[in-house]
């Protein structure tokens, strides 16, 4: 049987990928990747927990579900601000949009 | 019990016996058996496909006034046969600047994306892959595999015509999954579980007179969801030559293609399954192969009537196509999902349930056709102004 | 090592190989691909949990949604198939180093923590949980208050993706 | 109706009229004088009813109509407002009504209704006159239209609204707020034709005038409140209150009650012009005739004197009947005086309409002169009359002038003054109704016997004074019936006897009916108006009619003064003065040639002169008071005061401050102040610059730094809390 500690070092490394993802990648399409990265390794922790706590109580299984829900949004508004930062300036390297300073 | 009241059954329990007998481990076992049921299953849907290509070209052709195929065998039954090799022996060409590894993924996730159906489709009472409790979900899911399948196609074509029917695919795929998932949650309401078989099981009366107009939405939104005229968009000849599947060649052409018609196929038992009764029959429950019968015979039958649809309705605007969604199929979807679920809780447990549910659609059906109607009439009005030549002539 | 564990592993391995090739890949659209490989070994992962429903939902989702935007978005933003340059900033490795370090530091968490070994409880017999999931999404006494609350959410995000990348005619 | 509401409605309807007019119909000539006139017949309509009424009540005097409301809330009482009609105010009202309405209607002809629009009249000046070309090609000059005709009709409403405020109310605050309207109103009247130099001069010479009387009426009326507590007639005119105001020592050995009547007496002499207010009455003749009508003989001036009818009681509080107190004695003085010296003056006028304002002043003398020896009915009984043939005598001479108007514009020699009496002579066929009019109304005003009413108030003022043994008065009194009687019949003759001096005279013609219709009404009154008043002990027709004035009138007061017994001396008096002088007037001036100067001039010589210039009051006045006010505004005031020491003082603080300022800001603000500001400011920048770099803008490099912090924190945390 599969303990809990493997599902744990698991969405932790999956986390962390994402997390490298978000800090290194250029394109900001690929941050964001980085972040559905993120989120799905919080989702595997969130039904992790729920299954190796008390399977009856569902609420890790609630919390999923409203990440996924916070994660379609996410995408939805992120990718939307890309496109139209793309519109705009005509690329989509991070580092290149930095019109918010001073 | 004997074979024929639980073929499936049977049979496992048998082959079990045997390979614990040659002295196979459990899980095993287990694996094998699943692999063979699979194996099966698919090798069935595959040459069912061959077949359903012949209907396809014999049902056009009978739609077209012409004989169809009846060279190659009778009634031309070798015909898709010949058609197969001749694909296979063709060329298999990779456009230059291809993504070759997306490339070929292409076609197989579409054929995968059809045959995961069938692992949820009931054939008979206890003639099934598996009974997911979920099962209506997991049809959304595959479609959207297929949608990842054309998409992939057509961003790996290296194509303009290729990407645009991709695109032009994920805006109609994305978009009608809607009213077909809100359809698919009538029965599932009527029904009180998710589970496909659970659902047939439900049908003591046809969904479908409980509730026509899910029926409808459900059919439209299935033709769409297939792709197939008038929902065409994403391989529409005479505007993108042949959308996203312009560059494929020989066999993964082909497997486009037997996708296409095994979909149809599957979604018209889809539309049996969830509304029709499935494979419910007489003597369907004792004789479960009697239900395979049945369920193929209306398969078939709403298979005869998408292409009826196909055959014989021309191709509608892109704009169209989504106006036609967001603006009518989807709200009337929730509304009639709303009216259902009130209506249902309302005459749970009473006499008038069925009639009820009928009524309630009716009287929906109704309104939506009288606000149709005004709408048209206003539109018309505003056609029959006259404009006046003078300001036309200084606007242009 | 029980059949179980082979296919957490070898999902793991999916997962994470993948997930890998999404952080580094140079083509983006790739990349995207590699994530939704990524999200069906999770999918895998939920249904070695006996989350099924969550599994479909994340198909659905992620795939069939979430995923397509990001190809779409990519298929945007781009002048040519190809993405030449490096995909890395430069200061690549400092991410690196971070990514070990907070790993390092999440593992040393786990592992002082007492439950971390902790083995699967059997699911009590005649317990439905996706009945019990939908019952807890819409009770009162539950979680109907956050599920409305996600679902507005939603909307407002549908809306403002739409004002957003809205180009006025 | 209730009559007390009545009462409250009558002052409203020229009031309306005065805004109707100014805000909606003033484009509208017509629609403006209907207005106009419409009001003034519903107020003469709600006065009639109420004399009706009144007189219909036993013991008016005792309970009259009266009602009052809560107006102003003092401390823990209300000032009540009010009106009150009792016998006075009934007498008043009656003739008050006949007169503005007749000048109402007269004014539509005066201002020339129906005629054309002047050819270059211009609003502010006296039209002069259209040319109108008839059938036969031949051009006209006709009198043209008055400009601001919608104006006019508006303040005389206004005025109306004020004479019926004043008549009607109960209290002598709102009789002094209508008292101020009127003199708004002879202000604005007065200078109509703003356009001329001298109209100017005259309003503002009006206003000053009687704006001292009535700053000292209002000392009274404080004066009056501060003792009493009220303002109420009624309330004050009570026993116990006039003896507590007649036993409270004033000033001077003034009683309170004598004080009090000595400082509203003021504000008479200053409205009903008596000497030495009596400056700004002539020249008020500025204004349109009309006006002067209105001012002169129906209301402002009678105001005046109604005012000291209304406070006798107060006046005559500490009065024991024989030996008047110093307030009497004070009017009675200035009464008698006035009376005399007007007349003089009176006698060497030319201008037709200053005559009469002459005769006016000297008419209000005798009324003050009579009030002052305590002849309550006779002094009241005079008004009236008077008020009714000094209306008629005014309209009259605008009649008489509007006629010479014509003839001027006829004949187009525009030298010919046609107010000046030596341009006319003649009249008396040119204008018929005018003629006989105006002689009805010289011969009452010169108390002609037995026929018209002066005489016979004039002869109860006499007797009264006789019998009281006022003797100075009475012969004073007597002296000025006669040059009165003199001056008028001078009048008379100059205007219509004799032969037409001018051009102008020669082509005068009759007015309109609008003007000679209220004549004739007017002269009616001037005869009949005194019979009503004939002491029962009055040979042969003496109680023909009961002394019905007597009665009604005296009835106002707590008892009911006595009629003073039957003496021959003054009616004989009287007589003569009458008679004398009217035929002395006709003597001297029944064949003045044309340009003939006047025959008093050689034998009078000098003091002609003087009589002609008024005695030099206004040159007086212009010295003592005109001149030195200018000098202390400009020079005291204005060049020394102002320029000097106030805009000394404010130009040395300037001064200082400037500098103080300049001190401070160099050597406190730009180097502290500023400097620490600048240091911030400096500071900040560098600061910023200096951490600028931090921003980079790339959200990536936040979140790394971010991280970075979180992790190390973190493990701070971790090491402290778990591992230590």
């Amino acid at each position: 049987m599969v303990p809990l500690s493997w599902y744990l070092t698991l969405s932790a490394a999956l986390f962390n990928i994402g997390l490298f993802g978000v800090l290194a990648r250029r394109n900001a399409v690929a941050i964001l990747l980085g972040i559905e990265l993120m989120l799905n390794a919080v989702n595997i922790n969130l039904v992790a927990f729920w299954r190796y706590g008390d399977p009856t109580v569902i609420t890790g299984q609630v919390f999923a579900i409203i990440v996924f829900a916070v994660a379609a949004a996410e995408v939805a508004v992120g990718l939307a601000l890309i496109i139209s930062v793309y519109r705009n300036r005509s690329t989509v390297i991070a580092n290149d949009i930095d019109m918010l300073k001073w | 019990m004997n074979f024929w009241n639980d073929p499936i059954n049977f049979v496992s329990v048998w082959l079990r016996s045997l390979f614990s007998g040659w002295g196979m481990a459990d899980w095993l076992v287990n694996v094998l058996l699943a692999v063979m049921g699979i194996v099966v299953l698919i090798i069935c849907a595959m040459i069912l496909d061959i077949m359903l290509v012949w209907v396809e070209r014999k049902v056009v052709a009978r739609f077209q006034d012409r004989f169809g195929p009846n060279r190659v065998g009778p009634f031309g039954l070798i015909q898709p046969f010949a058609d197969i090799i001749k694909l296979l022996i063709k060329e298999d060409i990779t456009p230059i600047g291809a993504d070759r590894i997306i490339f070929n993924l292409a076609p197989i996730f579409a054929m995968t994306a059809v045959l995961l159906l069938w692992a949820i489709l009931p054939l008979g009472s206890v003639i099934y892959g598996v009974d997911l409790n979920v099962g209506v979900l997991y049809i959304i899911a595959t479609g959207a595999i297929g949608t990842l399948s054309i998409i992939m196609a057509g961003w790996a074509s290296n194509n303009k015509f290729a990407l645009i029917g991709a695109f032009r695919t994920v805006a109609q795929m994305v978009s009608y999954e809607i009213p077909m998932l809100v359809a698919m949650l009538i029965p599932t309401i009527l029904a009180g579980t998710m589970s496909v078989n659970g659902i047939v099981q439900a049908q003591n009366v046809w969904f479908v007179i409980l509730s026509p107009i899910g029926v409808l939405i459900f059919i439209i939104s299935a033709i769409a969801e297939l792709g197939r005229s008038p929902f065409d968009l994403n391989e529409a000849e005479s505007e993108i030559v042949a959308g996203f599947h312009i560059e494929y060649t020989g066999i993964k052409f082909g497997m486009f293609y037997a996708s296409e018609l095994l979909h149809t196929f599957t979604f018209g038992g889809f539309i049996a399954t969830l509304f029709f009764g499935g494979w419910r029959g007489p003597f369907a429950e004792t004789y479960p192969l009697l239900g395979v019968f049945y369920l193929f015979i209306k398969a078939m039958f709403f298979y005869w009537v998408i292409m009826w649809v196909k055959y014989s309705m021309p191709r509608i605007r892109i704009d169209h196509m989504l106006a036609f969604n967001w603006k009518f199929l989807t709200p009337l979807a929730f509304v009639l999902l709303i009216v259902t679920a009130v209506v249902d809780k309302v005459l749970a447990q009473t006499n008038y349930h069925a009639t009820g549910l009928l009524l309630a659609n009716i009287i929906v059906g109704w309104v939506t056709i009288e606000i149709l109607r005004i709408h048209a009439r206003s539109l018309r009005k505003k056609d029959e102004i006259p404009a006046q030549p003078s300001t036309q002539a200084a606007h242009h | 090592m029980d059949f179980m564990q082979i296919i957490f592993l070898l999902c793991a391995a999916l997962i994470l190989g993948a997930a890998l090739m999404v952080v580094t890949t140079r083509n983006m659209i790739h990349a995207a691909l590699w994530l939704i490989a990524t999200l069906f070994g999770v999918a895998i992962l939920y249904v070695l949990l006996n989350a099924g429903f969550l599994a479909v939902v994340q198909v659905v989702i992620y795939i069939g949604a979430i995923a397509i935007l990001f190809i779409f978005a990519v298929m945007l933003t781009r002048r040519e198939m190809r993405d030449q340059g490096p995909q890395l900033n430069n200061g690549w490795w400092m991410a690196v180093l971070i990514s070990l370090l907070s790993f390092g530091g999440l593992f040393l968490l786990f592992t002082n923590w007492s439950g971390f070994g902790k083995m699967m409880v059997n699911i009590p017999a005649g317990t439905d949980t996706l009945r019990e999931l939908g019952s807890a999404l819409v009770s009162p006494n539950a979680f109907v208050i956050p599920f409305e609350v996600a679902s507005v959410l939603l909307l407002a995000a549908l809306i403002g993706a739409v004002y957003v990348s809205f180009r006025g005619k | 109706m209730a009559t007390e509401t009545l009462i409250w409605l009558i002052p409203l309807p020229p009031l309306l009229a005065f805004f109707l007019i100014i805000l909606f119909t003033n484009k509208n000539k017509a629609l403006s004088h209907w207005v106009g006139v419409g009001a003034a017949a519903l107020s003469w309509l709600g006065s009639m009813i109420v004399f009706i009424r009144a007189l219909k009540v036993e013991h008016l005097g005792q309970h009259p109509f009266h009602s009052a409301i809560n107006w102003l809330p003092t401390a823990d009482t209300w000032l009540k407002i009010g009106v009150l009609i009792d016998p006075v105010g009934a007498a008043t009202l009656f003739f008050v009504a006949w007169t503005i309405f007749m000048i109402f209607i007269y004014s539509v002809g005066y201002q020339n209704y129906g005629q054309p629009e002047g050819d270059h009249d211009i609003k502010g000046l006296p039209p002069h006159g259209a040319t109108v070309i008839d059938p036969n090609g031949h051009k006209h000059k006709v009198p043209s239209i008055e400009p601001m005709y919608s104006r006019f009709f508006a303040f005389l409403g206004l005025f109306a609204c004020g004479m019926y405020t004043l008549v009607v109310s109960d209290n002598l605050l709102t009789m002094f707020i209508g008292w101020e309207i009127m003199g708004l109103c002879s202000y604005l009247l007065i200078g109509f034709w703003y356009g001329k130099e001298s109209a100017r001069n005259a309003a503002i010479k009006a206003f000053m005038t009687t704006r001292i009387g009535d700053v000292f009426m209002l000392l009274g009326i404080a004066f009056l409140y501060t003792a009493t507590g009220t303002l109420s007639f009624r309330t004050i005119f009570s026993e116990e209150v006039l003896r507590a105001l007649a036993t409270t020592p004033a000033f001077f050995g003034f009683s309170a009650a004598g004080a009090i009547g000595l400082l509203l007496f003021i504000g008479t002499v200053g409205k009903s012009a008596q000497w030495p207010l009596h400056v700004w009455l002539p020249d008020a003749m500025e204004g349109p005739t009309p006006v002067s009508a209105m001012i002169h003989a129906a209301t402002m001036v009678s105001a005046g004197v109604y005012a000291v009818i209304r406070m006798f009681p107060l006046i005559t509080a500490d009065f024991s009947g024989q030996g008047l107190t110093p307030t009497m004695s004070i009017i009675a003085f200035i009464g008698a005086f006035t009376a005399l010296f007007a007349a003089t003056i009176a006698v060497a006028q030319n201008d037709i309409k200053r005559v009469l304002a002459y005769s006016t002043i000297s008419q209000l003398g005798y009324m003050i002169a009579a009030l002052g020896i305590g002849a309550y009915v006779a002094g009241a009984f005079h008004l009236v009359t008077h008020a009714f043939f000094k209306a008629l005598l005014f309209l009259g001479s605008g009649s008489v002038i509007h006629g010479m108007e014509h003839g001027v514009l006829h004949t187009g020699d525009h030298n010919t003054d046609p107010q000046d009496m030596f341009n006319m002579g003649g009249l008396r066929r040119k204008m018929p109704i005018t003629f006989w009019t105006f002689l009805i109304g010289g011969f009452a005003l010169s108390g002609f016997p037995i026929l018209t009413a002066g005489f016979w108030s004039k002869d109860e003022i006499l007797a009264d004074a006789f019998g009281h043994g006022h003797l100075v008065v009475f012969i004073v009194l007597a002296l000025a019936a006669l040059l009165t009687a003199f001056y008028t019949m001078r009048q008379i003759s100059l205007t219509f006897l004799g032969e037409p001096r001018t051009k102008a005279a020669e082509h005068a013609q009759e007015t309109t009916w609008t003007m000679t219709v209220p004549l004739i009404i007017l002269a009616v009154f001037a005869i009949s108006y005194g019979w009503v008043g004939i002491p029962e002990n009055f040979p042969i027709i003496g109680g023909l009619i009961p002394n019905w004035f007597h009665e009604f009138v005296g009835s106002t007061l707590a008892e009911i003064p006595e009629g003073v017994g039957f003496n021959i001396v003054p009616l004989v008096t009287s007589l003569c003065v009458a008679l004398g002088g009217l035929f002395l007037g006709w003597l001297v001036y029944h064949n003045v040639k044309t340009d003939a100067s006047d025959p008093l001039k050689k034998p009078l010589g000098p003091i002609h002169t003087l009589l002609k210039k008024k005695y030099y009051f206004d040159e007086i006045y212009d010295f003592l008071f005109v001149k030195p006010a200018y000098w202390i505004a400009e020079t005291l005031v204005s060049k020394w005061m102002d320029n000097g020491v106030i805009d000394g003082i404010l130009h040395g603080i300037a001064w200082v401050g400037s500098h103080l300022g300049t001190l401070l800001r160099n050597y406190i603000d730009a180097p502290v102040v500023n400097g620490f500001g600048d240091l911030v400011g400096e500071g900040t920048k560098k600061i910023g610059a200096s951490m600028r770099p931090i921003q980079s803008g790339r959200i990536q490099y936040y979140m790394l730094t971010s991280l970075v912090v979180l992790i190390v924190v973190g493990g701070l945390l971790y090491y402290l809390l778990v591992l230590a």
